[in-house]
């Protein structure tokens, strides 16, 4: 088995604001191992951003409790003069919006030396070489100009070209993409997924990709870990979790999204909407949702079940006191 | 861009004639006149000197010979001070004004900046409130009040600056301090807010990940963005500074525009006032027109021809 | 490996799972339309707005002392006991005491009524010059803003060309033709005053006139005049507001400015601008309360005004809240 | 957090205006006294307030311009320290019997500051100049005793026939119209000084600037930043330069009085005007010195305009003021109350101060002024009274004595009367057209004779200004002038200012001195009652 | 029976936007459908393709530039005030941003009266339990009706959104992007509800959106837009077995589906380049620039409209009735993008 670069370990993070504390991430465990893609799914607050930049430690939470393991370190618990040493360096980021991630009023070339001035000790000639190199590398052409031009003057896929080169220039360990493509057209989104199985085939880099897409998932991962209000509530190889799903909420997702090569008619959705994390629930967060509910659920935070040595899930159905049930599509 | 100046260049035109005409007119509409002794002249002394200052054409002839003129840039005489030219005493007062307007623009500007980065930094911290506090009393009295204190404690109690006059650069001190305190706290305030908004924006966000030190993110990505919507109101600030000026030159004893301003006003000394207002607004129109250009510089996005649709 | 640290968890999951009772792995019974409550307090945008304001604190205290000052300058000359231009020349500059709250001026007039009376003329030339130049900007920008096109760049081009007369020569140049008084000082003050407000309107109309709720009342039909009340009014209103908050002090500023150069109101009533002008000289003479108070009042008022300006901007955010 | 916030605020707030205005009080009076200044140099600071209007002789008619002129420049005769006319470029002069040919001689040393010597050619130059109606001098009315001058100035007569006569290069004739008792003491004003004739026909500008500034007075000018301030030297080609002690006068140009007094308290001058507010406190600690100055504030009723058509309401209006208080609480200076128009101090040709001679007019009287505006009023037919406006020239002390007079209207005969402030062109022009119902005025004197100040109100002159008109008054005034009696004389000036208060087209305020405070080591420096400083016999010690 | 199958009819439709200095957006270009009575049309495409100007355009939010929009034979963009109206009572629209599209100001109940005061319906004690019954339609709760917009989430607006087109009972909705601006969970809710409105109500839809697997999912038919130009044009079920349209093509092998062992299988056709500017398209066939297969023509003709197969229309010099291109044939796979701007 390959080894483990990146471990969290029932990480906590929580947010102040006028309305109180939000607790978007509530115990999360996760490891990343070498050279794989970790794809991190969920809806929108359900904490997998949040957890993202808990790793980089550029979340304005505050991480409550847990830890974060990277080459025997914890995260956070270092200084942030140590951390900044890291960000960059080990380990890199790629954000949303390629529109609004890269400053406007500095040419790109400047934004992407500045990272490389930062963590290496060489010439600005060598670095200007080193960003002409990665630009090329990452598809964009005429780098020598196109590193004097200011953000405005790319369109989304060429920011999201930078953005990457950005995070690659100083050969980090750890990728994290965070909704990489989601602000992209499909055929662009095309062009960068096979830039990311490009780079991992080359570098060996590690990557976590944050995602709402199933399809995206699919086309590139090799683990999956699905949130919901703030908890991992299932994690395992890419065909487990499509294809051997046990959490009731992986089922409603896999079931609700059309599918292109499907004839079949029916969507099946899931109803209602996720808990309000100012006050999360006292049980399973799903359970409002949930088509099998028990009572347990309501009072019960479910515990982490063992499926295969690679698959876990979160949830009581697990529970050999639990009623077997089948959900599929047809029902 | 050639064409987008050429646009401007002719808005200001406009403006500048809108200017003049008004002034003209409002300046012939006003009541009393500027040959106002308190003895009489007689009736051949008055027609002379009417003659002399051309007063007693038409009006429509008068105006349209002050805007001919004007195209030669000559602001004519001066009539309450025999001999001199409108454009002699524009000669002298502009550089003063203009020195103590742009000292206090760099003060304003710096303490402005400064204050309120340091604010923005320590959000809700005893420096946020210390540096609003002042903003806002530097906004909430006026500067007169300002002047007078400054002269008494600084020139009168503790002699350390000379209380007024202009003649060595330690003259200069105390007027911009008095001009420049309204200025600062409003570009204080701005800056803080506009700051406040930048430390959110994504690209911070990017420039952290890389491992940027904070003063790094601050003075190279966070700065520049943050000081746009100052540039913006740089404009209307002169404007504010050169209008604040008549107070503090009259207080000062500083002999600049804002006093010929102020004192023709009050002796109908047409040509003066004419002069005065319109290379005011000249002056004006074409910082306003400057800090747009300098905002197409600052920010790469702004492409000025792109204003022309 | 991923599993590994699931296993080390498990020993303690396994210990909770197995105190759980069995009875309640039995099917759980619906709640109540429980998918689909709405969990926010029902609040119209005012109400939120002012829930809002009111957890700001340093407005509310702005909010406040204006309400303190507005309900003083309305009746304290009305209940004081002196008359705020009665003269007792044998009382002249007295300091604060019980039978003048506030001293007596160089003409023994009553400070604390006189003051008062100030403060009442300099908030009506603010609240009158704010509201003219909301009248007229409000119709001005809508039109343009709403209008757009043709319509707007010719209304706009005026704009700009007024933009950069500067205003305050202008206010003097008007002032010196109409000669001083109240009303002369509000028609200068808003002659060309009404041209930021105007600009504000504008940007704004212009872009809600875009967003999709309009367009959606224009789908169905639904005439323009209901479409400026019902959409773009109500939600320019905030930005309005915070102008108004804006203009109200710098044109009680502008009008002290105005008294500096001798062109304010006209005596024996004065604005807070006017007694500021003239009570200047008790920074040499001592008289330290011919100053203080009208100073202590005018500046009052602009900090009161500008700490709910900022205030009321957060509370009104005007950018649609998700 | 916030809340503490909120307290400091207010408290800074509060702190920032009292603590500086409380430690005024304390700083004001303890920092004279400290001037660093011109120890060893001999340098005075002086303050001309603003601009001289123009340094040409005949277009400075105002005090700004002859503070300065009058120390650069000489004519020929100079008021000396008794404020008589005194010998000065002319070293003496000779009177023909009829009293109507005056002939000058010239020094013989005499020399501009650019070693010209001083022509009597250089004053025919200069007096035909001011009276050249292109000219366009607000002086040239001064002229008038000249014989062919007003003709000339008013367009009818030519330069020729101006009887000013240059009979040698240092020989000048001057013949006028009647004799003038006065006529030494008038060509003392700046506007006869002369000019240097080449100087002027190479550059018509030549007084504009200091460097081709061409004088002939005990200092000369040697550096003129306009607006700002003015270096003078001692001109060491001066005929009488032994006498002037001074080496340098340095002018500023502050016209605000704060910063004026601001200014001499840091040191930065010599001298200041007396704050309006700070006079009593300044008095009171024997800081102010007094000069006397020959003039009188008063107001103008417009005869013209109702309800001051009627004498009696005049009168009761001019009764219902109380000089005595104003002067006491509102103007608070050492000034007298005028109860007379001619000032004190002024000298009748018989040598006697005329006021003392005279009578006092118009005193506080409420029961009197109540009882005359109730006759005035039957004998209008009024039941109320029209609205009354006073106006007054924008000014602070200005606006405290129009406050003051509306509230003793109000007080004695309980008429509210309404006020306006103009700026000081409109105003006098908005006077001079009649078009002013009440405003204040003032008169200072062009020459010490009672004449010029009574002169004013006959029909026809152009200081006038409130529509009365009086032929026994008129009749007294022409015969005052040509009447070569002196008792006679003093007689008819008497008894037109008995007529002029019987009728009231005016009430008087006071009578005005010069009060200034001066550093304790600046002596010498004359003031005459006409306007203008002497700085020939100052001193800084 | 004079009314047609066709209850719209978008003819040759364009809408140029000036863009000042003689240049022009051209967002639709020559577009030409119809959509049958009780059917679902999709229209996709991305960004800046000219879609959504489509639909606002047939609804008269923008003048055309040219071109008919028939509504029942009636052309929208020729009608006067009073039948314009009649006109918006029959046509309905829902938008994208669930947050933009409801006025923060006004209650539910508020935006929901709207459109029936300006057609004068169900008026006075009618007006409320037609407000109810509304809110009961879309799956929300009477209560709700006094509530401001903000306190409801993105899907609940969006049926707001609905209940609000539903007011004057419509026979034909617009629905620009309705389910982008939604979390997938709950993207499933909105569509079956429309489903289920669309049976229960015979509405016919024009269903707009970027998202080719919803499209597929909810339309009968689909167009296509490249740059503001229709592409190709037929029935769900055709478009994806076979496309016939090079960029068809790749859009459909770009759009990811969730099977992973599909996935690891699937050779994908990745266009090189990005979309060209609207205000300066290609000369010819505009999407040539990024075309696989283009050849000379191309760039000097615009490809015709024409239809290859029954009710299958495709606009391309690459194909003709005769010899329809297979999807077996498709072009060779290009990896990576270059920049070509």
């Amino acid at each position: 088995m390959s080894e483990t670069i990146l471990e969290i370990k029932d990480l906590h993070v929580s947010f102040t604001t006028y309305g109180g504390e939000v607790q978007a991430v509530r115990g999360v465990n996760v490891t990343l191992n070498r050279g794989e893609t970790l794809a991190i799914v969920g809806e929108s607050g359900c904490g997998k951003t949040v957890t993202s930049q808990s790793i980089m430690r550029l979340t304005a939470g505050n991480i409550t409790k847990g830890s974060i393991r990277f080459k025997g370190k914890d995260l956070t618990r270092l200084t942030e003069k140590q951390m900044r040493d890291i960000r960059g360096s080990d380990i890199s980021m790629i954000f949303q919006d390629p529109m609004t991630s890269l400053n406007p009023t500095l040419t790109v070339g400047k934004q992407i030396i500045e990272g490389v001035e930062r963590h290496q000790n060489i010439s600005r000639h060598d670095a200007e070489r080193l960003a002409l190199e990665i630009f090329d590398w990452v598809g964009i052409a005429n780098g020598k100009e196109r590193l004097k031009q200011y953000p405005h003057q790319f369109s989304g896929g060429m920011r999201q070209r930078i953005m990457i080169a950005m995070a690659l220039v100083c050969k980090p360990s750890i990728l994290i993409a965070d909704e990489p493509t989601t602000a992209l057209d499909v055929t662009i989104q095309a062009q960068i997924l096979e830039l990311f199985k490009e780079i991992q085939r080359e570098t060996g880099v590690s990557i976590i990709l944050i995602t709402h897409d199933m399809g995206v998932v699919a086309q590139v991962s090799d683990r999956i870990a699905i949130m919901y209000a703030g908890k991992v509530v299932e994690i395992g190889r890419r065909k487990d979790i499509f294809y051997r799903p046990q959490h009731p909420y992986t089922k409603g997702l896999l079931h609700s999204i059309p599918r292109m090569d499907s004839e079949e008619d029916e969507l099946i959705p899931i109803p209602g909407t996720p808990p309000d994390l100012f006050s999360p629930p006292k049980g399973c967060p799903f359970v409002a949702r949930c088509p099998f509910a028990m009572e347990v659920c309501e009072q019960y935070q479910p515990i982490t079940t063992a499926i295969s040595s690679d698959h876990a899930v979160d949830c009581w159905l697990q529970d050999e006191r639990a009623k077997q049930v089948t959900f599929t599509g047809e029902v | 861009m050639v064409t987008y100046i050429l646009r401007r260049f002719g808005a200001m035109i406009i403006t500048l004639w809108l200017i003049v005409t008004l002034t003209f007119f409002l300046m012939h509409l006003a009541p009393g006149s500027p040959f106002n002794q308190e003895r009489n002249t007689n009736a051949a002394v008055q027609k002379n000197l009417m003659e002399h200052y051309h007063l007693n054409e038409p009006i429509a002839f008068q105006y349209l010979s002050y805007l001919k003129s004007l195209l030669h840039f000559d602001f004519g005489m001066s009539i309450t001070q025999p001999g001199q030219t409108v454009n002699g005493l524009l000669a002298q007062g502009f550089p003063v004004s203009f020195e103590l307007g742009m000292m206090t623009l760099v003060v304003a500007v710096l303490s402005g900046v400064i204050l309120g980065v340091l604010a923005a930094l320590k959000h809700n911290g005893i420096i946020d409130y210390l540096a609003m506090t002042l903003a806002v009393i530097g906004i909430s009295v006026p500067n007169f009040i300002m002047a007078t204190l400054l002269i008494q404690e600084l020139a009168v109690h503790w002699h350390v600056l000379p209380a007024a006059t202009w003649s060595s650069p330690k003259h200069v001190i105390l007027p911009t301090i008095a001009l420049a305190t309204g200025p600062m706290a409003i570009i204080a305030r701005l800056t803080r807010s506009s700051m406040l908004e930048v430390l959110t924006q994504d690209y911070i966000r990017t420039a952290r990940a890389k491992g940027l030190s904070p003063y790094k993110i601050v003075v190279r990505h966070a700065l520049r963005n943050a000081l746009l919507p100052v540039v913006t109101i740089l404009g209307t600030l002169t404007a504010g500074i050169l209008t604040g000026s008549f107070v503090i030159e009259k207080i000062f004893a500083i002999p600049g525009m804002g006093k010929y301003f102020v004192d023709s006003i009050n002796s109908r000394d047409y040509f003066v006032i004419m002069g005065t207002t319109v290379f005011y607004s000249g002056f004006l129109i074409i910082m306003l027109f400057l800090v747009d250009i300098a905002y197409g510089f600052l920010d790469p996005r702004i492409k000025l021809h792109k204003k022309e649709g | 490996m991923a599993l590994k640290n699931v296993n080390e968890d498990e020993t303690f999951s396994d210990h909770v799972s197995i105190s759980i009772p069995d009875h309640l792995f039995t099917e759980r019974r619906r709640r109540k339309v429980e998918a689909e409550a709405v969990v926010r307090p029902s609040l119209n945008y005012w109400q939120d707005a002012w829930r809002r304001l009111r957890k700001n604190k340093l407005a509310m205290t702005g909010l406040v002392l204006l309400i303190i000052l507005v309900v003083l300058a309305i009746f304290a000359p009305i209940f004081s006991s002196h008359s705020p231009t009665k003269q007792v020349l044998t009382d002249q500059n007295l300091p604060p005491s019980k039978t003048y709250w506030f001293g007596t001026d160089a003409l023994g007039r009553d400070l604390f009524a006189r003051s008062w009376y100030g403060a009442r003329i300099s908030l009506f030339v603010g609240f009158i010059a704010a509201f003219i130049d909301l009248f007229i900007g409000v119709i001005y920008g809508g039109i343009s803003g709403y209008k757009g096109g043709k319509v707007d760049n010719v209304m706009m081009r005026m704009v700009e060309i007024l933009y950069g007369l500067p205003y305050l020569l202008m206010v003097i140049l008007l002032m010196v033709v109409m000669g001083p008084g109240l009303s002369t000082i509000i028609v200068a003050l808003t002659a060309t005053g009404w041209v930021g407000m105007a600009r504000i309107v504008r940007g704004q109309v212009l872009q809600i006139k875009n967003y999709e709720f309009v367009l959606a009342s224009q789908t169905f039909g639904t005439r323009t005049r209901r479409i400026i009340r019902k959409n773009l009014l109500p939600n320019t209103m905030g930005t309005i507001i915070v102008q108004m908050t804006l203009t109200i002090p710098s044109a009680i500023f502008s009008e002290a400015f105005l008294s500096f150069l001798g062109l304010g109101v006209q005596p024996p009533y004065a604005s807070l601008g006017l007694m500021t002008n003239d009570g200047l000289s008790a920074i040499l003479t001592g008289y330290w309360w011919t100053l203080f108070f009208p100073a202590f009042i005018i500046s009052l008022t602009m900090y009161a005004f500008n700490v709910l300006g900022d205030g009321l901007q957060d509370a009104l955010d005007p950018k649609l809240r998700r | 957090m916030k809340k503490r916030f909120n307290l400091i605020c207010t408290l800074l707030l509060a702190l920032s205006l009292v603590g500086c205005s409380t430690t005024q009080s304390s700083s004001s009076g303890s920092s004279d006294g400290k001037t660093k200044a011109s120890s060893g140099k001999k340098v005075l600071h002086l303050n001309n307030g603003n601009e001289p209007t123009s340094f040409d002789p005949a277009q400075g008619f105002d005090a700004v311009s002859w503070n300065a002129l009058n120390n650069i420049m000489e004519g020929l005769t100079r008021l000396g320290k008794d404020n008589k006319a005194a010998p000065a470029m002319a070293e003496s002069w000779d009177v023909s019997k009829d009293g109507k040919t005056y002939t000058f001689h010239i020094r013989q040393h005499a020399k501009w500051t650019n070693g010209d010597p001083v022509t009597a050619n250089d004053f025919v130059y200069a007096w035909k100049r001011l009276l050249d109606p292109k000219t366009a001098s607000p002086a040239a009315f001064l002229g008038d005793p000249i014989a062919g001058a007003t003709a000339y100035n008013s367009g009818k007569g030519s330069a020729d026939d101006v009887q000013v006569i240059a009979s040698d290069a240092h020989t000048l004739k001057v013949t006028l119209t009647d004799p003038n008792p006065s006529f030494l003491n008038i060509i003392t004003n700046p506007c006869f000084f002369p000019i240097d004739e080449k100087v002027a026909k190479a550059n018509p500008n030549w007084f504009k600037e200091a460097k081709t500034f061409v004088g002939n007075g005990p200092f000369k000018l040697t550096q003129w930043v306009h607006n700002s301030k003015m270096v003078m030297k001692k001109n060491e080609n001066y005929w009488d330069a032994d006498t002037v002690k001074l080496m340098e006068v340095d002018w500023a140009m502050v016209n605000d009085s704060n910063t004026e007094y601001q200014m001499f308290q840091s040191g930065q001058l010599d001298e200041s005007s007396v704050p309006a507010d700070l006079s009593d406190q300044l008095f009171k600690q024997g800081k102010v010195k007094v000069s006397s100055q020959a003039g009188t504030e008063f107001y103008r009723f417009n005869t013209k305009m109702a309800p001051f058509q009627n004498a009696k309401i005049r009168k009761a209006f001019a009764m219902a003021v109380d000089q005595e208080q104003l002067i006491k609480y509102v103007i608070k200076s050492q000034e007298k109350p005028a109860h007379a128009f001619v000032s004190p101090g002024i000298v009748d040709t018989s040598g006697k101060d005329f006021r003392s001679e005279g009578k006092s007019y118009n005193a506080f009287n409420a029961k009197e002024a109540k009882q005359l505006l109730k006759e005035g009023m039957k004998e209008e037919g009024y039941k109320t009274l029209p609205q009354v406006t006073l106006t007054y020239s924008t000014d602070d002390t200005n606006k405290k004595v129009a406050e003051a007079l509306q509230q003793m209207f109000k007080k004695t005969l309980g008429i509210n009367v309404k006020l306006a402030n103009m700026e000081w062109n409109v105003f006098s022009d908005e006077q001079k057209k009649l078009k002013l119902q009440l405003s204040r005025s003032s008169f200072l004197a062009d020459y010490a004779d009672p004449i010029n100040y009574l002169v004013s109100f006959t029909t026809d002159s152009s200081m006038n200004r409130t529509g009365w008109s009086n032929k026994q008054y008129d009749q007294l005034i022409a015969q005052a002038q040509k009447e070569t009696d002196e008792a006679q004389r003093n007689a008819d000036l008497h008894q037109a200012e008995d007529i002029l208060f019987d009728q009231a087209p005016i009430f008087t305020i006071k009578f005005y001195d010069q009060e200034y405070l001066q550093k304790d080591n600046v002596k010498g420096i004359v003031r005459h009652p006409v306007g203008y400083l002497e700085l020939k016999w100052a001193q800084v010690q | 029976m004079t009314r047609s199958d066709k209850l719209v009819e978008v003819k040759h439709l364009k809408k140029y936007f000036d863009m000042g200095k003689g240049k022009q957006l051209k967002a639709v270009d020559d577009v030409s459908f119809h959509i049958l009575r009780g059917e679902t049309f999709g229209l996709v495409g991305e960004s800046g393709c000219g879609k959504s100007t489509t639909g606002r355009t047939m609804m008269r939010l923008y003048q055309r530039t040219a071109g008919q929009v028939l509504l029942d034979g009636e052309d929208v963009h020729q009608l006067g005030k009073k039948e314009r109206l009649r006109l918006t009572k029959r046509s309905q629209m829902i938008f994208q941003d669930p947050y933009a599209s409801l006025n923060p100001r006004s209650t539910i109940a508020e935006i929901l009266s709207e459109p029936m005061d300006v057609h004068s319906l169900y008026e006075g004690t009618k007006r409320k339990a037609r407000i109810h019954e509304l809110l009961d339609i879309v799956g929300l709760s009477p209560d709700h009706a006094n509530r401001y917009p903000h306190e409801f989430s993105g899907g609940q607006r969006q049926r707001i959104g609905i209940a609000r087109a539903l007011s004057v009972d419509p026979e034909f909705i617009i629905a620009d992007e309705p389910i982008s601006a939604l979390d997938v969970s709950v993207q499933a809710q909105v569509v079956n509800l429309m489903k289920a409105l669309q049976k229960e109500r015979e509405l016919t839809y024009l269903f707009i959106a970027h998202d080719l697997s919803m499209v597929k999912h909810i339309s009968d038919r689909i167009g296509v837009m490249y740059l503001g130009h229709l592409v190709e044009l037929t029935s769900s079920k055709e478009l994806y077995r076979t496309p016939l349209h090079p960029y068809t093509q790749a859009l459909l092998s770009a759009i990811p589906i969730p099977d992973p062992e599909i996935e690891d299988k699937r050779e994908r056709i990745i266009l090189k380049g990005e979309i060209p500017s609207p205000v300066d398209p290609p000369s010819g066939c505009v999407f040539r620039t990024r075309c696989p297969a283009a050849i000379e023509i191309c760039a000097q003709h615009k490809p015709e409209w024409k239809e290859i197969d029954d009710h299958h229309y495709v606009a391309c010099h690459l194909l003709n009735k005769e010899k329809p291109m297979r999807k077996e044939k498709a072009m060779a796979v290009h990896i990576g993008g270059h920049d070509n701007d």
